[in-house]
C-alpha cells in the first residue's frame, strides 16, 4: 500500500527518531550539569542530621554511589537507561530515595493533567472560535477591541499575568483559594461539594492559562481566517446567499483549524513537562514543580523521567494526530 | 527599499506604528551606552522614589534609575534576541536549502531532525541546559543557544518554498545553461527566500525575548545584566507589586507590550506587502 | 451570531457558578477542622514530593513538615533561645565513661507510642542495631564506625559500647536540626527493607499525630492526641494548645504575605521586602516589634567563604585586603536595609555567643592588629562604632533606633572591621597587585582582577542578596565582580570548584551549648581535599597547624569540661587572623506572625523559647501558645 | 420583457499606492439590458472588466471595488429590484432562486474539506427550509443531477477527486439547483482543455433549454459565444463598445475592435493571415482621452482622440460606440466625457 509506505512509514520511523533524540537528550544533559546526586542527598543528611563524622561521610558517599546506579562509565548507565525504559522503569528517585520516579510522577500527573487538559481545550475552542469570529467580522468595533485586548494580553510575561490575577483574586478581592488543589481536611470521597472545592481551587490557575492560552490562539485564528476569506470558495458561497454563521463555521474555521488541530496536539502533549510557572505560582500539585525541583536537586531520574516522559507524550500524539489527520484533512488522504 | 520603506510608511497606519516605536526602543538602547551610571552598580541613587521630574521612571529598591536600568535591558534583550534570529536563521536556512533542493536522504534525515526539534519540549530541555551554564551565559550566549533551538519551523517553510522553486522553469534553464548549484541558490533562489527569512525573523524574535524573560523569571540567567527579564525577577524578588513600587515592575513589562505590538505589526504589514499567503503557508507547514 | 451569543451565556454561567460556590468557603481549611483551634505554620522546605512517606531513617524523607517538631522526639534537644540542652525522651544527660568508651542513657518513663504501646529501652536499642546493618540508611556509617554493642539494662537504660573513644557520640542524638530519631520497634521489627519502608500511616512519640495529608504534598495536619500527657513535652509543659497543627507550604514570600492576610497563615518565615509588605494584614506582627524586626538568636553566622587554595586567595593579605574593601553598614543596608545583627568572628551573634565568645574577646579584638603599618602605627582593624554607624543608617532611613549605645550594641551587634579601602589597598600593593589608570586592579601577573562569587539561588535566602551586596563593595574597590546565582552552588563548594562562595563562612556550632568543637573541627587539616575532590570538612579548604593542635585538645575534653570556652577563643583568634572566611552578620530570621487566632509567640519581649516552626523545639512552644479568642 | 436592466453602471478598484489614491476604471459607464430567456454573451480580452461588470451585476462589491454610480436593476415577477441599494439580507434572497452564478475556476471554489452533497445542502439550506422536511433535499438534489445526467455519488466525493470537467459540470448543477430565472457564467469553461469545454457549454444550454432561464455568459472566447450567445456584448477598457445579435457581430462587426476580434478567428478552409488588433489594451488607471481605443485604431480620427462616442444603435438591435460606425449620433453626453478622464 503506498499510502502506509509513504505516509504511515515515514511517521513512525520519525516516532522513534524522535524519543531516541530526547532520550539521548536528557541523558547526556543532566550529566554535564556540576550537580552531583550524591552530594546533594549528603548534603540533605548533613542538614538533618546534627554531626555527621567527616570519615563516615566517605563511607555514605560509596554506599549511595551504588545504590544510585551511578557506579560504571557514562555507555554502561547510558544502555541501562534504555534497557529500564523499554520496561516502563525510570528508576528510583535520588532524592526521594528509594521511592521510584513513576510513583512520585503518578502522585502529581493528574494534577497537571486535570488544570491543563481542561484549561488547553477550553482556550483552544474558545480562542479559536472568538478568533474566527474576529476576523469574519474584521470591520466590526467589537471584533477590533478583541483583537487589540488580545495583541496585548498576549505578550505580558505569563508569569506576571498569573502573579496579578493572584493578587487581584486572592488578595485584594480574596475570593480565591491562594494555594492547593482542594480543601485541607476534605475528606477524599468523589462527591459534588468535592467537585465544586477542586474546581474552585483549580480557577485561578486555569484562569491563568486560559487567558494566555485563549489570547495567543485567538490571534492566529484571526491570522488564519482572515486569510481565508479571500478564498474564492468563501466568496462563492457568500455571494451564493449561505448563511454568515454557516461559512464562518464550515467553511472558514472548519478550513483554518486545520493547522490548529496540529497546534492543540503539540501543546497537548506539552502538558507531561506541566506547567511549570503556573504550578509554581499557585502551588499546584503539579509535574511542573515536581520538576523544577527534580533539576533544583540534581534528581537525575526524577528529571529524566518527566522530560522522557513529555518527549514520548508529544510524538506520540503527532504520530496519533498523523494518523487521524487524513480523516480531518480529506486532500492527505487521497493524495 | 527606501521608497518601499516611505510607502508602507505612508500607507500603513500599522507599519507607522511599528515602526515608530520600533525606531523609539531602539533609539533608547543606543542611549543606553550614555547612561550615567554602571548598570550593574547599585546604591547610585536615592531608593524606591517614584516617577519624578529628575528620576524619569523613579528608582528601584537597589538603588538603581529605573529609567536607565531599562534602556539597558532594551538593548541587552534586542541584542539578545537579534543574535538568536541571526543564528537560527543561518541554521534554518542551511537546513533548509540543502533538504529542499538535495531531496532523497539528505532531505528525509534533515527534515527528522527538524521534525525531532519541533516537538521536543523546550522549556524543561532549555531549562536543564541554562541551570548548566547559567554562570557563563551572556546576553551572547544565550541568544546562541536560543537560536540554537528556534530553528526548526523556520526551517520546514523555507524547504517548501524551495522545494516548490525547485520545480519552476527557471531552475531548469540554469541548470541546463551551466549555473553552478551555488549561483543558482543566492542569484535565482534567494529573491524567493528573503521575504520568508524576514517575515520568519519577527516571529523568532519574539520567541526568543519571551524565552529570556520566563528563564530570567526563574533565576536561570546572569541576574546581575539588566534585561527585561532580569529586571522583571528582580522586580518581582523585591515584591515590588505588594510594596507597590509598580514602576519597576510596569517598566519592562509595558516595554515587553510595546516591543511585541511593534514586531507584530511591522511583520505582519511586511507579510501582507510581501505576499499576503506567506502567513498561511507557515502555518500551514505544521502539520508536515 | 447566535451560537456565540450561546457560548457567552454559557461561559458565564460557569463562570458564576464557581464565584459563587468561592464565597461561600473562604478558608483553606475544611469545615470540619475549627480554624480558631488549628495552628497553620509554614514549611520551610517546601513542597514535598512524596507526601506519604513518614521513613525518617532513609535519606531524602522531608522532616520539616511535622516528622521532627511534631512527631519523633530525639532524646536531647537544643534550646538555643537560652542556650541550654534539653533532655527529652532521654531522663538526664548522657554519662560517660572515663575514656570515652562507654556511654550509658536514662530514657523517660511512661511515655508511650501513639498507637498505645509502651515506649522502652528496646526501641532504642533496636533503632540502633537496624540502622547498623542496613547500607544507605541514616547514621549507619557512623554505628558502624563507633558503635561495638549496644543492649540495655534494664527498661529504661541503654548501654552503647564504642569501637574507640568518642566524648561526642551523644550528639548523634542530640536535636540541632536533626538527630537520630527512635523507631517504634513492634512497627518495624515486622519491615523486610526498611530503606524502602514508608511508615504510613506513622506512629507518633510526640504529642501530635498524622490525621491527613495533601497527597500533592503541600499541606500536612497534625491532630492533638488524646493521650498528650504520655508523651516526654507533655510530661515537660503540659498540654499544647493547639488541637490541630496545619502545616503548610504557600510558596514564594509574596504567597505567604497573601495568606496571612486571609488569616490562613499563623507563623512562616518572610523576607525583608515581604515582611514590609505585611504591615497592612492585621494582626501581623514580627520577632521584634520594632525595627530591625528580625530573631537574632538564630545560631547561624552568614558570611563569605574564600577558596584558600586558590590563587590569589590562599595569600591572607587578600583575604584581609577584601575584608576591609568592605563596608559591612552598606553591605547590611543593601542587604536586608540594615535589619541583622554583625559578626566580626566566625560565630553566630546570638545573645548566648555573645556572651560566651563576643563579651570576652571585644578586649583582645580592639587590640588586634595587622602586620601594617598605617601612619607609622600597627593597623587596627577592628572597628567598635560600626554598630553606630549600622544605627546611624537605620535613623536616616527613618527607623526608630534608640538611641543608647548599650540597646544599639545589643539590637546592631559589637563591632566589624574598619572601612579601609586605603589600607587592603595597601596589602594589596605588597603584594604586587596594582591598579590600572581606571583605577581596577591587576593581579599580580598584570591580568585585570576578576573575582566569580558563586552563591545560592533562592532570592528569600540570605545568602542570595549578601553576595549581591559583597559584590557590590568590590566592584566599587575596583575589582571586577561577578556573581553566579546556582543551584549547584553547594556541590561546586564541596569540589572546591569556585573562588569565593557564599557558603555559610563557618559550620554552626550547637546553639546551646558553648562547645566550638563542631565549627572549629571542620578545618581540620586531616579533612581537606583537593580541588575537584569532595572534601568532608569546611568548603574553604583553609586549614592551620595551630588549630590542628587545639581541636586535637577539643576532642580530648567532655562536653561540659571549663576549659571548653577557653579552647575554643585561642581558635578563633587564629580564625580572626588569618580570615579563612569573611562573617558578615548572624543569620536575619523574619518571621511574620498572625496573631489573630493565637497569640503569646516568643518573641523578643518574652523569648522564652527559640521563634521558628521549622526546628524541631517547635513542639515545645506549643504548650505556652494563647488562643485569641477569635472565631 | 428586460429581466436585468443595467443603468450607467461605474464600479472602479480604488487603490493606495505610494501615498496616492487612484481608481482602475474596471467598468465605465455601462448599460445593458438583459431579455428574457436569452444568452447574452459578455466578451472581451482579460483586462476589459467583464469579470467586474459580472461582480457587480451580482451586488458582490467590496473593496477595494468601489460602486461609484448607476444601478443594476433586476425584474423579480412585477418587482423591480435594485441589487446595489439592497440590504445584505435582501440581497442574498435574491441569490440561487432568482439570479445565479457560475464562478470560473471550480477547484477553487468549492470547500477542500467538505463533500460535494455537504456543499450542495449549504447552498440549498440557504434558500429553502430543508430541515423540517427530511428526504426534501435528498430528492431535489438527487432529481437535479440525474435531470443533468451527473452521477448521484458524485455527492459523496471531495472537490479534489473529481476531474476538472466534473467539477465543472457540479458547479453548474449548484448553480441551477434552485431553477434560477438568470444565470450569470464566468468563463465556465476556460482551463477546460476543447472535448470538456464543449460538454460544459453543451450542459449550460441544455439547462437553459430545460428550464427556460436567462444566461449571462461572461467569456474572451468567441467560439463559445458563437456556440451558445444569442446576443452579445463587446467590452473594452471598461466600457460596453458594441452589442448585437451574435450573427451580427460575427457578419457585420461596426467597431474596429469588433473587427480585429472577429478577424483574428481561426476559420475553417481560410488559411489568410490573421489579423490582431495592434498594441495592448490600455491601462484602466490612465485612459486614453476620447476613445479609448484610438491609439490602437489604424482609422482614428481627430474626434475620436477627444471625445468619447456613445453607444448608439447603428441597426436593428445593433449599438455600437464609435464615430466611425454611427456618424449620425456624433453629440457627446458631456457630464460623461467629464467623469471618465
Amino acid at each position: 500500500m503506498p499510502f502506509l509506505k509513504r505516509y504511515l512509514l515515514p511517521r513512525i520511523v520519525q516516532y522513534l527518531v524522535v524519543i531516541f533524540i530526547g532520550g539521548t537528550l536528557v541523558f547526556i544533559i543532566p550529566r554535564l550539569m556540576p550537580v552531583d546526586p550524591v552530594q546533594q542527598t549528603l548534603q540533605r543528611i548533613t542538614i538533618q542530621g546534627a554531626f555527621l563524622d567527616p570519615r563516615a561521610i566517605e563511607q555514605i558517599r560509596e554506599t549511595l554511589l551504588e545504590l544510585y546506579g551511578l557506579k560504571g562509565s557514562l555507555m554502561e548507565q547510558y544502555f541501562a537507561l534504555w534497557h529500564r525504559l523499554l520496561r516502563g522503569d525510570f528508576g528510583p528517585s535520588y532524592v526521594q530515595f528509594p521511592t521510584p520516579v513513576m510513583t512520585l510522577i503518578k502522585i502529581s500527573l493528574p494534577w497537571t493533567v486535570g488544570l491543563l487538559v481542561t484549561t488547553t481545550v477550553l482556550s483552544w475552542t474558545v480562542g479559536n472560535i472568538l478568533g474566527g469570529i474576529a476576523a469574519y467580522y474584521s470591520h466590526r468595533r467589537w471584533a477590533q477591541l478583541m483583537e487589540n485586548v488580545a495583541m496585548v494580553i498576549r505578550p505580558i510575561p505569563y508569569y506576571i499575568i498569573a502573579l496579578a490575577l493572584l493578587l487581584l483574586l486572592a488578595y485584594a478581592v480574596p475570593i480565591f483559594p491562594v494555594t492547593g488543589g482542594f480543601s485541607i481536611g476534605r475528606s477524599f470521597v468523589l462527591s459534588w461539594g468535592l467537585v465544586l472545592d477542586i474546581l474552585k481551587h483549580a480557577f485561578l490557575p486555569a484562569l491563568s492559562l486560559a487567558i494566555v492560552g485563549t489570547a495567543t490562539w485567538f490571534m492566529t485564528m484571526r491570522l488564519l481566517v482572515s486569510n481565508l476569506l479571500a478564498e474564492d470558495y468563501i466568496v462563492y458561497a457568500q455571494i451564493a446567499g449561505v448563511q454568515d454563521g454557516e461559512i464562518l463555521y464550515n467553511y472558514a474555521i472548519r478550513n483554518a483549524m486545520l493547522p490548529q488541530v496540529t497546534g492543540l496536539t503539540l501543546s497537548l502533549g506539552q502538558i507531561f513537562g506541566g506547567a511549570l510557572i503556573t504550578e509554581t505560582v499557585f502551588s499546584y500539585p503539579g509535574l511542573g514543580t515536581l520538576l523544577y525541583s527534580s533539576i533544583n536537586s540534581g534528581d537525575y531520574n526524577l528529571m529524566m523521567g518527566i522530560t522522557l516522559l513529555s518527549v514520548v507524550a508529544i510524538a506520540t500524539g503527532v504520530l496519533i494526530m498523523d494518523l487521524i489527520y487524513p480523516f480531518l484533512d480529506p486532500r492527505i488522504r487521497y493524495e | 527599499m527606501f521608497k518601499v520603506l516611505t510607502s508602507l510608511l505612508r500607507q500603513d497606519k500599522r507599519f507607522l506604528f511599528g515602526f515608530i516605536v520600533m525606531v523609539i526602543l531602539l533609539a533608547g538602547g543606543a542611549l543606553a551606552g550614555f547612561s550615567p551610571h554602571d548598570p550593574r552598580l547599585w546604591s547610585v541613587v536615592p531608593r524606591d522614589l517614584p516617577p519624578s521630574s529628575k528620576y524619569w521612571l523613579g528608582t528601584n529598591s537597589m538603588g538603581q534609575d529605573v529609567f536607565w536600568q531599562a534602556l539597558w535591558a532594551i538593548r541587552n534583550s534586542l541584542v539578545m534576541a537579534v543574535i538568536a534570529v541571526v543564528s537560527s536563521r543561518i541554521i534554518a536556512v542551511a537546513a533548509g536549502l540543502l533538504a529542499g533542493y538535495r531531496g532523497g536522504l539528505i532531505d528525509r534525515v534533515l527534515m527528522t531532525v527538524t521534525d525531532s526539534f519541533v516537538i521536543l519540549p523546550l522549556l524543561p530541555i532549555l531549562i536543564l541546559i541554562t541551570s548548566i551554564f547559567k554562570s557563563r551565559l551572556s546576553v551572547t550566549s544565550l541568544g546562541i543557544l536560543l537560536g540554537i533551538f528556534g530553528w526548526a519551523w523556520d526551517a520546514r517553510v523555507i524547504r517548501s518554498q524551495v522545494l516548490s522553486l525547485r520545480e519552476r522553469e527557471f531552475t531548469y534553464t540554469a541548470i541546463l545553461s551551466g549555473m553552478s548549484t551555488g549561483r543558482i541558490i543566492f542569484r535565482e533562489y534567494m529573491p524567493f527566500i528573503f521575504p520568508l527569512i524576514t517575515a520568519t525573523a519577527m516571529n523568532n524574535m519574539l520567541w526568543a525575548i519571551g524565552m529570556e524573560v520566563t528563564l530570567a523569571v526563574l533565576g536561570l540567567v546572569s541576574l546581575e545584566v539588566p534585561t527585561l527579564g532580569t529586571m522583571i525577577h528582580w522586580a518581582v524578588n523585591s515584591q515590588a507589586m505588594l510594596l507597590g513600587i509598580w514602576w519597576w515592575i510596569l517598566t519592562p513589562v509595558v516595554l515587553c507590550v510595546f516591543i511585541f505590538l511593534a514586531l507584530y505589526l511591522l511583520s505582519l504589514s511586511i507579510n501582507q506587502f510581501l505576499d499576503p499567503r506567506v502567513r498561511v503557508q507557515r502555518l500551514q507547514e505544521i502539520k508536515g | 451570531m447566535k451560537l456565540t451569543g450561546r457560548y457567552a451565556g454559557l461561559l458565564l454561567l460557569v463562570l458564576s457558578i464557581l464565584v459563587a460556590a468561592s464565597s461561600l468557603a473562604l478558608a483553606q481549611i475544611g469545615p470540619d477542622i475549627p480554624r480558631e483551634e488549628t495552628l497553620i505554620v509554614d514549611i520551610l522546605t517546601g513542597r514535598n514530593p512524596n507526601p506519604r512517606r513518614f521513613n525518617a531513617w532513609a535519606p531524602g524523607t522531608t522532616l520539616d513538615a511535622g516528622i521532627q517538631q511534631l512527631m519523633l522526639d530525639t532524646l536531647w534537644c537544643v534550646e538555643y533561645a537560652q542556650g541550654e540542652i534539653l533532655n527529652v525522651v532521654a531522663a538526664a544527660p548522657p554519662m560517660y565513661n572515663d575514656d570515652y568508651t562507654q556511654m550509658t542513657v536514662k530514657l523517660r518513663e511512661g511515655l508511650y507510642w501513639s498507637d498505645g504501646v509502651a515506649f522502652t529501652a528496646d526501641d532504642l536499642v533496636f533503632t540502633v542495631e537496624t540502622l547498623k546493618a542496613n547500607p544507605g540508611m541514616n547514621y549507619q556509617a557512623e554505628f558502624d564506625m563507633f558503635v561495638k554493642e549496644v543492649y540495655k539494662t534494664d527498661d529504661y537504660t541503654v548501654v552503647f559500647e564504642l569501637k574507640e573513644p568518642n566524648s561526642r557520640f551523644h550528639t548523634y542524638f542530640l536535636n540541632r536540626w536533626g538527630a537520630c530519631r527512635i523507631m517504634p520497634k513492634h512497627i518495624w521489627e515486622n519491615v523486610d527493607n526498611p530503606m524502602a519502608f514508608d511508615f504510613y500511616p506513622p506512629v507518633s512519640l510526640g504529642q501530635y499525630v498524622l490525621k491527613d495529608v495533601d497527597p500533592g504534598g503541600y499541606w500536612f495536619l497534625w491532630e492533638k492526641r488524646e493521650d498528650w500527657e504520655r508523651t516526654a513535652v507533655g510530661q515537660l509543659y503540659g498540654e499544647p494548645k493547639p488541637r490541630y497543627v496545619l502545616f503548610h507550604f504557600y510558596g514564594p514570600p509574596e504567597r505567604k504575605v497573601i495568606a496571612q492576610s486571609r488569616h490562613e497563615l499563623d507563623m512562616c518565615d518572610l523576607t525583608m521586602e515581604s515582611l514590609q509588605a505585611s504591615w497592612e494584614n492585621p494582626g501581623f506582627r514580627t520577632y521584634r516589634k520594632e525595627y530591625p524586626w528580625i530573631v537574632n538568636i538564630d545560631p547561624c553566622i552568614t558570611g563569605i567563604t574564600f577558596n584558600a587554595l586558590v590563587e590569589p586567595f590562599d595569600n591572607k593579605d587578600v583575604r584581609w585586603a577584601l575584608a576591609l574593601a568592605m563596608d559591612i553598614v552598606d553591605v547590611m543596608a543593601l542587604s536586608f536595609d540594615g535589619a541583622g545583627v554583625m559578626g566580626a568572628l566566625l560565630v553566630p551573634p546570638t545573645p548566648v555567643y555573645l556572651d560566651w565568645y563576643y563579651e570576652p574577646m571585644e578586649e583582645w579584638l580592639r587590640e588586634f592588629t595587622l602586620d601594617i603599618e598605617v601612619d607609622g602605627a600597627p593597623f587596627k582593624p577592628y572597628d567598635p562604632g560600626a554598630a553606630k554607624r549600622l544605627a546611624d543608617y537605620a535613623a536616616g532611613r527613618g527607623y526608630d533606633v534608640p538611641d543608647d549605645p548599650a540597646k544599639q550594641r545589643e539590637i546592631f551587634g559589637y563591632g566589624w572591621w574598619k572601612y579601609a579601602p586605603e589600607v587592603a589597598a595597601q596589602l594589596l600593593e605588597r603584594n604586587g597587585f596594582s591598579r590600572d589608570k581606571d583605577g581596577g586592579w591587576l593581579l599580580p601577573d598584570g591580568t585585570p582582577w576578576k573575582i566569580t562569587i558563586t552563591s545560592h539561588p533562592n532570592p528569600a535566602h540570605p545568602a542570595y542578596k549578601n553576595s549581591f551586596a559583597i559584590a557590590q563593595q568590590w566592584r566599587r574597590f575596583g575589582i571586577e565582580v561577578e556573581v553566579v546565582t546556582t543551584e549547584q552552588y553547594n556541590t561546586l563548594a564541596t569540589y572546591g570548584q569556585f573562588e569565593v562562595s557564599s557558603v555559610w563562612p563557618a559550620y554552626e556550632p550547637w546553639g546551646g551549648h558553648p562547645d566550638m568543637y563542631r565549627t572549629l573541627r571542620m578545618w581540620d587539616s586531616d579533612l581537606h581535599r583537593p580541588v575537584g575532590e569532595v572534601t568532608y570538612g569546611h568548603q574553604g579548604r583553609w586549614s592551620h597547624p595551630d588549630l590542628d593542635v587545639i581541636i586535637d585538645k577539643l576532642e580530648k575534653i567532655g562536653f561540659d569540661d571549663p576549659e571548653l570556652i577557653p579552647l575554643a577563643i585561642e581558635g578563633l583568634k587564629i580564625t580572626t587572623a588569618e580570615m579563612p572566611s569573611i562573617a558578615t552578620f548572624g543569620y536575619p530570621g523574619f518571621v511574620g506572625w498572625d496573631e489573630t487566632y493565637w497569640t503569646n509567640y516568643p518573641g523578643a519581649e518574652n523569648p522564652y523559647q527559640q521563634p521558628y516552626q521549622h526546628w524541631p523545639n517547635f513542639k515545645f512552644m506549643l504548650p505556652f501558645l494563647e488562643p485569641a479568642g477569635n472565631k | 420583457m428586460d429581466v436585468l436592466r443595467v443603468e450607467g453602471l461605474k464600479a472602479f478598484y480604488i487603490v493606495e499606492s505610494a501615498g496616492e489614491q487612484r481608481a482602475v476604471k474596471a467598468v465605465n459607464d455601462v448599460s445593458l439590458s438583459v431579455r428574457e430567456n436569452e444568452v447574452l454573451g459578455i466578451a472581451g480580452e482579460s483586462g476589459c472588466g467583464k469579470s467586474t461588470l459580472l461582480k457587480s451585476l451580482l451586488g458582490n462589491i467590496r473593496p477595494p471595488l468601489r460602486h461609484m454610480g448607476g444601478k443594476v436593476t433586476y425584474l423579480q415577477g412585477e418587482r423591480e429590484v435594485d441589487i446595489l441599494s439592497l440590504g445584505k439580507e435582501e440581497r442574498q434572497k435574491l441569490m440561487w432562486q432568482h439570479i445565479s452564478y457560475v464562478p470560473q475556476g471550480s477547484l477553487s471554489v468549492l470547500n477542500p474539506v467538505r463533500r460535494i452533497g455537504d456543499t450542495f445542502r449549504s447552498f440549498v439550506g440557504a434558500h429553502l427550509e430543508i430541515k423540517k422536511e427530511p428526504g426534501r433535499f435528498e430528492s431535489l438534489v438527487k432529481r437535479h443531477l440525474e435531470d443533468l445526467g451527473l452521477p448521484v455519488d458524485t455527492l459523496k466525493a471531495y472537490p479534489h477527486q473529481l476531474s476538472g470537467g466534473m467539477r465543472q459540470r457540479v458547479t453548474i448543477a449548484l448553480a441551477t439547483i434552485l431553477k434560477p430565472r438568470l444565470i450569470l457564467a464566468d468563463e465556465p469553461s476556460t482551463a477546460l482543455d476543447v472535448v470538456v469545454q464543449r460538454g460544459v457549454i453543451q450542459l449550460l444550454r441544455d439547462i437553459q433549454t430545460e428550464q427556460r432561464n436567462t444566461i449571462v455568459m461572461v467569456t474572451h472566447d468567441m467560439a463559445i459565444h458563437a456556440n451558445i450567445s444569442d446576443r452579445v456584448a463587446i467590452m473594452y477598457a471598461g466600457r460596453i463598445i458594441e452589442e448585437a445579435p451574435v450573427e451580427q457581430i460575427f457578419m457585420k462587426p461596426l467597431h474596429p475592435y469588433t473587427q480585429y476580434l472577429i478577424g483574428s478567428l481561426p476559420r475553417i478552409g481560410d488559411k489568410s493571415h490573421r489579423i490582431s488588433a495592434p498594441g495592448a489594451p490600455p491601462s484602466l488607471v490612465s485612459l486614453p482621452p476620447g476613445c479609448a481605443f484610438h491609439p490602437r485604431c489604424p482609422q482614428a480620427k481627430p474626434i475620436c482622440r477627444q471625445e468619447i462616442p456613445a453607444l448608439s444603435l447603428a441597426a436593428k438591435e445593433h449599438r455600437v460606440a464609435c464615430f466611425l460606425a454611427a456618424k449620425e449620433d456624433a453629440d457627446v453626453d458631456s457630464t460623461e466625457a467629464a467623469g471618465s478622464r
